[in-house]
């Protein structure tokens, strides 16, 4: 996982020398705390989230340091618990509720969607809702089909909703700070084969902006656009692409909506070549919308060849490990994709 | 486990018109305040009135819900709130929303499509909403608005607040998973929200008969250990009488209250609505119960008023609905310069 | 409303001297009775369709003929019912679930997305959830933020589900016909404009396929595709463009899962420029998958200009008509829009 | 309203263990059939415990949830039921699996991923089904499969048929919404279905008293006219008496019952449990009621087996376990060229 490269990229400066290392799980815990401790309205809300520290540990501890008011178990009530979190939003709390697996969010939709989304809207802009939802998504640890899916194209698809999903435990903390800071709803979708990965990140609270995108790698002759464990991925790939004299740029989405269009056209324009990688079904995913929006853009004239997205299969993900991994993309998938778009004109 | 209280009821499940104990709120509320509440069940009844007449002569557009009968519901149950007590409605939100205190300038304006509307015509009759004076709004999903109030009143509890969420549906909304999850988190939380159930018989077409696998939505209220009380509905002294009730237990930390309030709408569930799931002579029975003209009997009974302010009363809340048309048609449309202004906060850079 | 203009698109040869004609919601109507004439194992459910004939009143009369065996009102339980309905279909029956209005069916998206579409997968292909889960959809009918919504992208993006929308009473009664035929879920978007439009319908049953886009208009200067109400502006939008010497070619995709990617891809190697139209929010929306397929197919390199999406705003649908109007395309926005297009090259 | 009828119940919870009626199962079940019963006991033992040894040697993938402690409420809840009778089941699954008689072969070579299994690895262990025997799967979502049995068992009524749907879920399954909206459809529709849940005292780690508003599960039978009925879940003969006495009722047309299950599960939620949430001695006193001693005990008091029957018995289980572990090693895995193959039903091209 690197830090971001780039002041221009959104980030704040780094001190370069710092080594303060967490894990993307620790990052999440740390923002909850400082967010707990700086702000009397903030509370968390979730299944298991309190003694048990949360399905993925995210919460881990939080409950001995802030009681059972602030860390809130909930019961397996997800469309409840969602309006419980608007309502109190509306009423001047800050909630945020963690839904176990994103899979289950689909319980709440009604809430997120026809509620916490459009209330500001419908209510002529009298009022904001400002609440974080978080929850855990993609493949990759045998959860199966009800456990492993990546809907964010879903939420995406939804004006009033902003959507997060940071690649690297510095992002990790520093959206989630600015998530909570959003006066409006905030999806924010942390990926379970992330919660492990250590990287740097500094103590004092700090806001990474919602809205714009990284460049996690610059390169000249094509460019990624990826999110969550696909950057990591991505970034593995344009190693070895580097040594077969493929230099890519890779960016990193870090929000699904708005989209920073602004940094993606710029490095298509440089690069010529664009590929989009994704774990959601390919049909409709996030990569759906970079494709279209570049294919409007001005940026069209400069493409040199197709745009390429290689996303999850179109099936629903299988327990099988074998199948699992064949269900999304892979480095070596990316690689292989790469080499073929480098070499493809128009 | 706390028992269903029935204050009374026939077989037919409508309460008789008086409960045991001298109501309370007659002891509670002053002639002014009182009668300030059939100002607002009279200018429920017009505002309903000048929404059906005005989509009658083509003026408005989508649809509508009226709630002309069921007055004494929304204004009973309104009557111990104040202005830092929170409700949500439904669909049927007129009379909850005027109950609540709205303007009906802005309310019809809004009902209009106008710019002027409490929404800016981003709303209209199904989510007009007040948030500052505690109206969490209307609502269009059926049952949306139950979490929410659960929401609320638990803000309530973290801040502290003297205050309680009342929430409004009816009795279509008892067989919703979001009633379900609603009750139980309020119950094991002990939250200040008070559940108020207008039981109007039916769903759109279909009957509670049909629907509802009890015989009241309050004999559910033991599923979440709450009291079930159900209340003539039609009674704004009995609405307010059970809501002071749940409030006390609310301020007394004990939890939420399922009240069940059994009215009946005296229209059609929409403008759409050909009436053929029930009959004549039902809605004539009902229409005999006039919530209003039952109010205004219980005023005079009790000295609280006399025959001549009744009339005054009603007049002057025609002169207001009429002023709030007038202010309506006078007001402009939305700008389409401005459709997306209000998707997002704005936000101030953070430095 | 055409009938599609030639058997090689999907519909079946149509007598062109017939002029029998019916209205949208008419053509649902006759084919919900001839299923339920023809196969005991059908039946209706639903929020008021048996009493009332639904919100639309596309079932009313079948109560009558059917009883309520067969034409069940549910109380108002959008999962539950869906639960009942996949599992009735587990069983052997096969259901037809109507929302009241689309929106309605984010309460369901539990059961819709992670059992409904899942289940086949899931169990290793040994069984089908063959149920049709019927929806109103779309704004124009004053029905504000939550009344109005067209999410048919959601759904697109399921691996496991179909997903049908008619843009004309002969195609309502042939698809709807076809989906009941179908042993896999089928969402059936009917849009609420649509219901009192007239056309030709034969009274025998018929088919039209599942998956076989129609070209609804011939042309060769611009191809539009677009489905449901998109379909009628667009034509007319086509007879304007006529007369400014635009030839449109307007393609009805009427199933947006599985897409007909070859009639769209033959259309734009034809006519090498592409415009789609569609109700649903502009980003993420249908028309971002069918921009983004062209733009990895090899019709990318016959693209004469930037791929133009009209899409509904980024917003929720409001109320206030003229504001309401102002968020999905019209007539003249499509005319616009074409003539920039027509004008563009790269 | 029919009331909650509890079997017996102690002040924890707990009833006691035997009921008031002289047991029927026992007059209805032969030797043999009371002797599978037990020998399924042990498959689901054996079954959950190779289960976590293949986890604990790294042989395997994803998460499980272990049933052991549950036996007897799989095992009693299923033994009136027949082929052709439905049951949906939960992330717990496995015992609900073996109950209606999978095959530990299929189920554990799911468990495995591998390509012969129930699902041909598609699945594993949340989503092992057998449809045509009945079992319309485990599921990985909480409560997703209660309105799932509610529709088989409409589709039972509605083409005549002599069966009944059962549907497992836990405790924590009763605060979703869809527990809520199932049952209220099964009753007004007087569907042949059996609620059954498993009330183990907590939802991963979280217990009824802190999430349920309601004492007992069965109390909220009555939200929904049906008879609610608390039984000892760690009691083969109790559980299929309850289900008898359901299936009665549901042949009669008098519609569902709700099942309350007393019992407890001796392992961890999933494999990631760290137990933060219950003592030692919590788990203890329950492993002192284990079911399949109690089980054994019941068939040796009424001369059903010997001691030496079970202990046969017991190692047939063991031999079976182990040779379905060496069939799911033995297995291929999928292959990933059918990655697509089962997502649609292959479809004739009509003419
Ligand atoms: C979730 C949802 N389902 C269905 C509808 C459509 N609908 C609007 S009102 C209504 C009937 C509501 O009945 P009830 O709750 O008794 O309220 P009433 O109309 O009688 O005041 C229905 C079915 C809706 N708005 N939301
Ligand atoms: C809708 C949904 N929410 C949450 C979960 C995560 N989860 C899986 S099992 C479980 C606890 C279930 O408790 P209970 O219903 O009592 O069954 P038990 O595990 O005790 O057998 C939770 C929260 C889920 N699978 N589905
Ligand atoms: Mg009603
Ligand atoms: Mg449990």
């Amino acid at each position: 996982m690197t830090a971001p490269l780039s002041a221009t990229t959104g980030a704040l400066p780094v001190d370069p020398t710092a080594t303060r290392e967490l894990s993307f799980a620790e990052a999440l815990r740390e923002a909850l705390g400082q967010a707990l401790e700086a702000d009397e309205r903030v509370f968390l809300m979730g299944e298991d989230i309190a003694i048990y520290g949360g399905a993925f540990q995210v919460t881990l501890g939080l409950l001995e340091r802030f009681g059972h008011d602030r860390v809130m178990d909930t019961p397996i009530s997800e469309l409840g618990s969602a309006g419980v979190a608007v309502g109190a939003a509306l009423a001047g709390s800050r909630p945020i509720l963690e839904f176990q697996f994103q899979d289950f969010a689909t319980l709440a939709m009604e809430q997120i969607v026809n509620q916490a989304a459009k209330i500001r809207f419908m209510f002529g802009g009298k009022c904001s809702v400002p609440v974080v939802f978080r929850a855990p998504t993609g493949s990759g640890t045998g959860g199966a089909a009800q456990h492993s899916q990546s809907l964010e194209a879903w939420y995406a698809h939804v004006p009033g909703l902003k959507v997060v999903q940071p690649s690297n435990p510095y992002d990790a903390k520093g959206l989630l700070l600015a998530a909570l800071d959003d006066p409006d709803p905030v999806m924010f979708f942390e990926h379970k084969l992330l919660y492990k990965v250590k990287g740097h990140v500094p103590e004092a609270p700090y806001r990474v902006p919602i809205g714009k995108a990284a460049i996690a790698r610059p390169g000249t002759h094509l460019t990624i656009v990826a999110s969550a464990i696909m950057v990591s991925r991505s970034l593995e790939a344009a190693k070895e692409l580097a040594e077969k004299g493929i230099d890519v740029e890779v960016i990193d989405l870090r929000t699904l909506r708005p989209l920073d269009t602004e940094t993606i056209i710029a490095s298509v324009k440089k690069t010529t070549r664009l590929m989009c990688v994704y774990e959601g079904v390919k049909t409709l995913g996030i990569g759906a919308e970079i494709s279209a929006m570049i294919a409007e853009s001005d940026a069209f004239d400069y493409l040199d060849a197709p745009i390429l997205r290689l996303g999850g299969a179109e099936s629903p993900i299988p327990y099988s490990p074998i199948l699992e991994k064949a269900a999304v993309p892979q480095v070596a998938d990316i690689v292989a994709a790469a080499e073929r778009l480098a070499k493809k004109r128009v | 486990m706390t028992p269903t209280t029935h204050v009374t009821s026939d077989p037919d499940g409508a309460p008789a018109s008086q409960p045991v104990n001298p109501p309370r709120a007659f002891s509670v509320f002053s002639a002014a305040e009182l009668k300030t509440a059939l100002k607002k069940m009279y200018l429920i009844r017009r505002f309903e009135e000048a929404a059906e007449e005005a989509y009658q002569r083509g003026l408005t557009y989508g649809t509508m819900h009226l709630s002309i009968g069921q007055e004494a519901s929304a204004v009973g149950a309104c009557l111990p709130l104040g202005p830092s007590d929170y409700i949500t409605s439904t669909h049927r939100g007129h009379g909850h929303c005027i109950a609540k205190g709205a303007d009906p300038k802005l309310m019809f304006a809004e009902f209009s499509g106008k710019e002027t509307g409490y929404c800016h015509g981003r709303g209209g009759s199904m989510h007009i909403a007040d948030v500052e004076n505690g109206n969490l709004g209307a609502n269009g999903i059926v049952a949306g608005g139950i979490p929410i109030a659960v929401g609320a009143a638990l803000s309530i509890k973290k801040r502290g607040l003297p205050n309680v969420a009342l929430s409004f549906f009816g009795d279509g909304a008892a067989n919703e998973g979001a009633f379900h999850e609603a009750l139980n988190i309020a119950s094991i939380w002990k939250l200040p929200v008070i559940f108020v159930c207008e039981n109007n018989k039916y769903a759109m077409s279909t009957s509670i008969e049909r629907a509802l696998s009890v015989k009241n939505v309050a004999d559910r209220a033991v599923a979440y250990s709450m009291p079930g009380v159900i209340v003539d509905g039609n009674s704004v002294i009995d609405m307010a009488d059970a809501v002071m009730a749940a409030m006390d237990r609310a301020h007394a930390g004990l939890g939420p209250t399922l009240i069940e309030s059994k009215t009946y709408r005296l229209r059609g569930h929409s403008r759409s609505d050909r009436n053929r799931y029930r009959t004549r002579e039902e809605i004539e029975s009902w229409a005999a119960r006039d919530p209003i003209g039952r109010f205004e009997g219980d005023l005079i009974a009790h000295g609280l008023a006399t025959a001549a302010d009744c009339i005054a009363i009603r007049e002057a809340a025609e002169a207001e609905i009429a002023a709030a048309v007038q202010f309506s048609n006078d007001s402009p449309l939305p700008s389409v310069d401005h459709l997306l202004s209000d998707v997002y906060t704005p936000v101030e850079a953070k430095p």
